[in-house]
């Protein structure tokens, strides 16, 4: 049982799954980039969080250590957290300009 | 097992590029969903047990609920959002090639990922994780609540409406200038 | 140890006495602080008389060391005192005629509402002289150098209200500073070639150093000379410091003070010796002074500032001497001097205070049957300076003159020209105040017993001072020079070579000439009282010689001006449109750049992100390419 | 023991004033300050030559960072400065009436905490840093409290002060990378830097201390920032923070980059004496008596540079012995300044006058100060310059006479300042109130001070002596 379950593992390479949580980072980070509706823009981080989950999952079963899992189960942790603020910000900005469009929020300029 | 992988795989890089091209926000949220569910599928093929059901009932369960909720709440559900200058999306999609391409250099030359421990099967248990959580990771987890309380502050705080003092700073755009800053 | 005692507080009376007095001159009356003055100068006179007393000369002097002051490294600077010939001679003049003229300040000060503070300085000034004249080394000497400047500073503008009285003030320290300059060049200078300023020690090892350096030192110790005595061209600060109450003309402007510079010169007369370049320049720097300031002398019309040009002149003789090599003649040059220009100072002063402060002598006159003992005190100070056979002016100045001869006979045309000028413009003096009809309208009376009493103990000196050096021509045997020799190790003073008809002949020719001056005199002035009209209206020349051949004209416009407009200048040019513009540049650096990049800043989330994104990429290629 | 006591000293007490701003600030200032100045007074005391180091503690061992911190002879000296002038200048605000007292007195004591981390550093980097950190509760005294135009003013003087500090950070990395990451001064005097990188390292090194001392190009910020700061703020510029330009030279660069001095000696000096004497001259005809405070303390300062840099036994610690002259002097001048400013409501001298005749002790406390200021014999500052020109004599005769022009320069100004003020016919019509008691309390203690160390200068040149010489026998050995 046990020794099916590591040939399981093994039997995909590490660099597979790091070259799939670049390309899910790539695109997330593309996505953050190209659109300008915010939610969606919000949605891509956590595609790119997830990206990084995944990566983290899997050094942590090819090197065999649980820190590593406990790690992506904080990571889950600060997106919630981050995933409510985020949202509860799009919440005002929608109420106070009326609108979720990034290109609305320059008022940083120096 | 590979076959497997190759299929979790080209599911979440779809859904993940429908996340990022799809006009109707319903429709990313969809596909998000679908590709959070692949890459549960991922962790269980890496025999990530608790994780893959953590990451199900958060993500799918409760997050992406969330986004749900807020776009209907703000009615946001019609594909009403303008594209952005040609410019900024080939230096999107540029700059995305360019950061795979780069990060994808980096395993093919020099940085090193290969183990040195040997295998353990059982390190994706619950019984694993759950140890080394509240032994070595107890405090940060303990810390963690007050993350969560202060982003429980900070939503009520954010999400109520200001009745008396309208926030001077942001004051309502006018139809022209909106048309202005849109186009 | 008692000599080191009483050596110790020859400085210390008149130091204590100015502490007193300066923190209690609210409460002080002004005779009460007169008293208390003149018994501390009077009771370092005590103990000066007690060291000379016990003095050997024989031992050649003593050093008394009180305090460590500067030791640092190799330099051992002590706070020491020397006495021997030298140092004691200075003394006795310093305490005995500082003594007469606080006395005298006591009448001459009562009415002003400032009188302590005036006895404060005054005895400081007493202190801070006999720091200049006891010091053992250049640097105590030095404390007493800047301290009577800042005490000459102090007095001369001591009625502070006038304007003009506070830049004669301040024109004679800064010209003493400009002198200063020179004197810690030569003390900077000696101390890296001997490693101490010790006069003693110096003096020892300098004998028969042969070494061009000692040019430029003595030279350095002249300009320190010049300022502090008033010659050429540094003197234009004393007419000026006539400003102060006459008594400190008296003490510090004719007696002690001025003399400084003849007593560092001869101090340092080793050094001197060793640079006969430097004697050369002294000498003719000394003729120049005497004539130029005796030119002057004979036209002006402010009682005290004849005397005053007289006292510049007088000095120009003393370094005359000093360039001749013939240090004790100098020396008794300066305490003849100090007798009889003291005794016309504050009978001049006696003078101004019986006509309530009149100094002009063009409205004096026949003063002679109101104040008499005035009167007879400055007839006999007047024949003294004029060097009427037989008074201590005669002995003095025609020892130098002799002296004189002796190397060139051009140089005792030269000196006699200047012993004429002096006594005509002193009996021109003479007869203007106290000849002829009263010209003004105050009433003149008597000073009080404290005035009179000063004037006539140095009326006696200034008869009788030439005792102290009687040449052997009278037959004495020049008793100071012999005194004088045992303070400076290693040299003697030169000595006069002439036989004895030769100088009998030059003092017949002297005093011929000088009896035809007075006769002169008396005709234009005791008769006539001739009064010299408005400047205007004078030939060129001799208006020249009254605008005091425009020295004062000639600095303001090379120096006090120039300077003034160089300040201004540089502040409103040099520093506001020059360098304050520079360091606006950086701020306007920083700000220009911050402006610049100010614009990435567009505000556009997007952008900032797309920026992000790109930072990410640039980082990992840099990390890629670095492994 | 005593390092902790004067770094936390001041340090506590500040905080307590400015988080809890208490009614009394003052006087809890003022004994916090005499506290300090007990323990130096003990530290003096107990003090028997040599380098004493209280501390020697790693902090961030990664950037050579390290937490050791005592003194020698010369930093003894800073430290005792320090601990002399801030009861005075604190004490000395008793005239000046400010708005958030208990925030402007905690400032002052911050001021004081990083001066003493300063002279207590060991290490290049913590020297730094507290050399950097002095210049944050200055920023905030001269803004909130300054005079005209004080933002404009103040934002100059950081920024150029801060370009100083860049160059001198620049240096001290240059440094810390030769040494491997090792940052204590010993460590760096030990180094041996080829001559030619020394060459330009010097200025990378010598900038910050030039623009803080200043030396004529760079001193352009400092008329104006004088003249604008609250009195007590000059104060501390001009008597301590300068100061630390002075000891920067001597810890940091003489002994590390000795072959840059030799080869920049000369046109240090130049620079420093055309600072001397452009100072001495603009002061002259200032019309406005902080000016001439700060034009006069420059000319003073190019001097004290002039001396340090003769590079010799005499020259340097004459140089130290007229800092602690100077910031005696300075201090003196200053109250005499507020002094007449809190009489006449201006520091204009066209609009004093006479005023000897209203004030006559004013007039004379005033006039021993000045005393001090033109240097006659018997006042500390002639110790001072005496050994300064001992030490110059030896570079070179001609710079020695060019050094002491400024001697003339400096009674012409002084005496004609002196004058503009107190003499001359009375001109202001008012009657003004003479020295009062707290006038004498704070000017009799400085003048005895001043005359003091004029007349028996021994204990301090006792504690110059032996770490110049050791420096200066260090450097000949290399």
């Amino acid at each position: 049982m046990e020794e099916g379950i590591i040939t399981a593992i093994r039997v995909v390479p590490l660099d597979h799954y790091v070259l799939l949580s670049f390309l899910l980072f790539s695109i997330g980070a593309a996505g953050v980039v190209f659109r300008r509706n915010t939610i969606i823009i919000l949605m891509c981080l956590e595609l790119m969080f997830n990206s990084v989950n995944l990566l983290l999952t899997a050094f942590s079963a090819h090197h065999s250590d649980p820190r590593a899992q406990v790690f992506v189960f904080f990571i889950m942790l600060v997106a919630a957290a981050e995933v409510t603020v985020g949202l509860s910000i799009l919440v005002m900005m929608k109420r106070n300009v009326d609108s979720v469009d990034v290109n609305q929020l320059n008022r940083l300029k120096g | 097992m590979l076959a497997l992988f190759y299929l979790f795989a080209a599911i979440s890089v779809i859904s993940a590029l429908i996340v990022v091209s799809a006009r109707n926000p319903i429709n990313s949220v969809i596909a998000l969903i679908v590709c959070f569910l692949s890459i549960a599928g991922h962790y269980i093929l890496l025999n990530a047990q608790f994780l893959a059901m953590v990451h199900v009932i958060v993500y799918t369960g409760a997050i992406m609920v969330l986004f749900l909720f807020v776009i209907m709440l703000l009615n946001l559900n019609k594909a009403t959002e303008p594209m952005k200058s040609l410019g900024m999306r080939v230096a999107a999609i540029t700059g995305g090639g360019l950061l795979f391409i780069t990060l994808a250099a980096a395993i093919r030359h020099g940085v090193s990922i290969q183990s040195a421990n040997p295998f353990d099967a059982g390190i994706g248990l619950v019984r694993s994780v759950g140890h080394v959580l509240f032994t070595e990771f107890l405090l940060p987890f303990e810390v963690s609540s007050v993350l969560f309380l202060s982003a429980i502050v900070g939503v009520v705080m954010l999400a109520k409406k200001e009745k008396h003092q309208p926030n001077a700073s942001v004051e309502p755009l006018t139809e022209a200038e909106r048309a202005r800053r849109t186009a | 140890m008692t000599n080191d005692l009483l050596a110790a507080l020859v400085p210390a009376l008149p130091l204590l006495g100015a502490i007193i007095l300066a923190s209690l001159r609210r409460k002080l009356s002004a005779n009460v602080a007169g008293g208390l003055a003149t018994a501390m100068i009077a009771g370092a006179f005590v103990c000066s008389i007690l060291l000379f007393q016990s003095f050997d000369a024989a031992t050649g002097g003593r050093t008394v060391k009180l305090l460590d002051w500067i030791s640092i490294g190799s330099m051992e600077i002590p706070l020491a005192l020397r006495i021997d010939a030298l140092s004691l001679t200075m003394m006795l003049i310093v305490t005995g005629i500082g003594s007469l003229i606080h006395l005298y300040s006591i009448g001459y000060m009562h009415e002003d509402e400032r009188a302590p503070t005036f006895f404060a300085q005054l005895n400081l000034f007493s202190f801070a002289m006999l720091m200049l004249v006891m010091g053992s080394n250049f640097l105590i000497t030095f404390i007493g150098w800047e301290g009577v400047g800042l005490c000459s500073y102090l007095l001369i503008g001591f009625w502070y209200k006038t304007p003009e009285y506070n830049y004669a003030a301040r024109k004679a320290f800064v010209m003493n500073r400009i002198g200063d300059v020179g004197m810690v060049l030569a003390m900077v200078l000696l101390f890296q070639r001997f490693g101490t300023l010790e006069y003693a020690t110096i003096m020892n090892v300098a004998s028969g150093v042969n070494d061009p350096l000692m040019i430029a030192a003595t030279l350095f110790l002249f300009i320190g000379a010049t300022g502090k005595s008033a010659q050429l061209p540094l003197f234009t600060w004393l007419p000026d410091a006539m400003a102060g109450p006459t008594p400190v003309s008296a003490l510090i402007h004719a007696a002690t003070m001025v003399t400084a510079g003849i007593f560092l010169t001869v101090r340092s007369s080793v050094l001197f010796e060793l640079a006969p370049f430097t004697q050369d320049i002294i000498l003719w720097i000394g003729t120049a002074t005497a004539l130029i300031a005796a030119s002057i002398g004979l036209l002006q019309n402010d009682i005290k500032k004849v005397l005053a040009y007289s006292t510049v002149s007088q000095l120009g003789y003393m370094f005359v001497a000093l360039g001749l090599g013939s240090y004790s003649a100098a020396m008794f040059h300066v305490t003849t001097h100090a007798f009889f220009k003291a005794l016309l100072f504050l009978g001049a002063g006696s003078v101004i205070h019986a006509l309530g402060g009149e100094q002009d002598i063009r409205k004096m006159g026949g003063l002679k049957g109101h104040i008499k003992i005035t009167f007879f005190t400055f007839f006999i100070g007047t024949i003294a300076i004029a060097g009427l056979p037989l008074m201590s002016g005669f002995f003095s100045k025609d020892l130098i003159m002799a002296f004189a001869f002796q190397r060139s006979p051009v140089l005792f045309a030269l000196l006699l020209i200047g012993a004429l000028m002096t006594t005509f413009y002193m009996f021109r003096l003479l007869f203007l105040v106290f000849y002829g009809k009263y010209r003004g309208n105050a009433h003149p009376h008597e000073s009080p017993l404290t005035m009179t009493i000063p004037l006539m103990v140095l009326a006696v000196l200034s008869v009788v001072g030439g005792l102290l050096n009687l040449p052997h021509l009278f037959g004495g045997h020049e008793a100071m020079k012999h005194f004088l020799e045992t303070a400076a190790e290693g040299i003697r003073f030169e000595s006069l070579e002439l036989s004895h008809a030769t100088e009998w002949i030059l003092m017949g020719i002297t005093t011929t000439l000088v009896c035809v001056m007075i006769y002169i005199a008396y005709g234009r002035f005791a008769q006539k009282a001739t009064l010299e009209g408005r400047e205007a209206d004078m030939p060129f020349f001799k208006r020249l010689i009254a605008q005091r051949w425009r020295f004062d004209e000639l600095y303001r416009a090379l120096f006090e001006k120039p300077y003034g407009w160089l300040s201004t200048n540089l502040f409103s040019i040099a520093e506001q449109k020059v360098m304050v513009p520079i360091m606006n540049g950086v701020g306007e650096a920083a700000n220009s750049l911050g402006n610049a990049v100010r614009r990435v800043q567009t505000g556009n989330a997007s952008f900032h992100l797309l920026a992000m994104l790109g930072g990410l990429i640039v980082f990992l290629i840099i990390t890629l390419m670095s492994n | 023991m005593i390092a902790a006591l004067l770094l936390l000293i001041p340090f506590l007490t500040a905080l307590v004033l400015v988080s809890l701003r208490p009614a009394q600030a003052r006087p809890i200032a003022l004994v916090s300050s005499l506290a300090s100045l007990a323990v130096v007074l003990y530290a003096w005391i107990s003090y028997s030559g040599g380098t004493v180091i209280h501390y020697n503690l790693n902090w961030v061992d990664a950037w050579g960072l390290r937490f050791v911190v005592g003194y020698d002879g010369v930093g003894l000296l800073m430290v005792i400065l320090t601990a002399v002038v801030f009861p005075f200048i604190i004490g000395a605000g008793y005239g000046q009436q400010h708005d958030r007292q208990a925030t402007f007195n905690g400032l002052l004591l911050f001021t004081q905490a990083f001066l003493f981390l300063v002279f207590l550093a060991q290490n290049a980097l913590l020297f730094y840093i507290g050399y950097e950190l002095t210049l944050i509760p200055v920023f905030f005294l001269l803004l909130f409290w300054g005079g005209a135009d004080r933002r404009a003013i103040t934002v100059r003087f950081f920024i150029y002060t801060l370009v100083g500090g860049l160059s001198l950070l620049f240096g001290i990395v240059y440094l810390l990378i030769q040494s491997g990451g090792n940052g204590d001064f010993t460590a760096l005097t030990n180094l041996s830097i080829p001559a030619s990188t020394q060459v330009w390292l010097f200025w990378a090194l010598f900038l910050a201390f030039a623009i803080k001392l200043p030396i004529f190009p760079f001193h352009s910020w400092q008329p104006e920032t004088y003249y604008m700061a609250p009195l007590q703020g000059t104060m501390v510029l001009g008597a301590v923070m300068l100061k630390m330009g002075l000891y920067g030279v001597y810890k940091l660069v003489f002994p590390i980059v000795p072959a840059g001095v030799e080869h920049w000696q000369t046109t240090v000096i130049v620079l420093a004496l055309i600072g001397a004497v452009y100072g001495g001259v603009i002061a002259f005809r200032q019309s406005d008596f902080k000016r001439l405070v700060a034009f006069s303390s420059m000319s003073h300062v190019g001097v004290l540079c002039a001396g340090l840099f003769a590079w010799n036994a005499y020259g340097i610690s004459g140089s130290f012995y007229q800092a602690f002259a100077h910031a005696i002097l300075v201090l003196g001048m200053l109250y005499i300044v507020g002094a007449m400013q809190e009489r006449t409501g201006t520091t204009d001298m066209s609009a004093m006058g006479g005023l000897k005749g209203h004030a006559p002790r004013l007039a004379a406390l005033f006039l021993l100060v000045l005393v001090n200021a033109v240097a006659l014999p018997l006042t500390q500052s002639f110790v001072g310059e005496w050994l300064m020109f001992a030490g110059l004599w030896q570079v070179s005769g001609w710079l020695t006479f060019f050094a002491l022009t400024t001697i003339v320069i400096g009674a012409i100004y002084m005496l004609y300042g002196y004058q503009r003020v107190m003499l001359g016919p009375d001109r202001t019509n008012v009657t003004l109130a003479d020295a009062s008691v707290r006038d004498h309390i704070y000017l009799v203690p400085l003048i005895a001070v001043t005359l003091i160390l004029g007349v028996y200068p021994g204990p301090i040149l006792e504690l110059l002596d032996a770490p110049v010489q050791q420096l200066l026998s260090s450097l000949s050995v290399n």
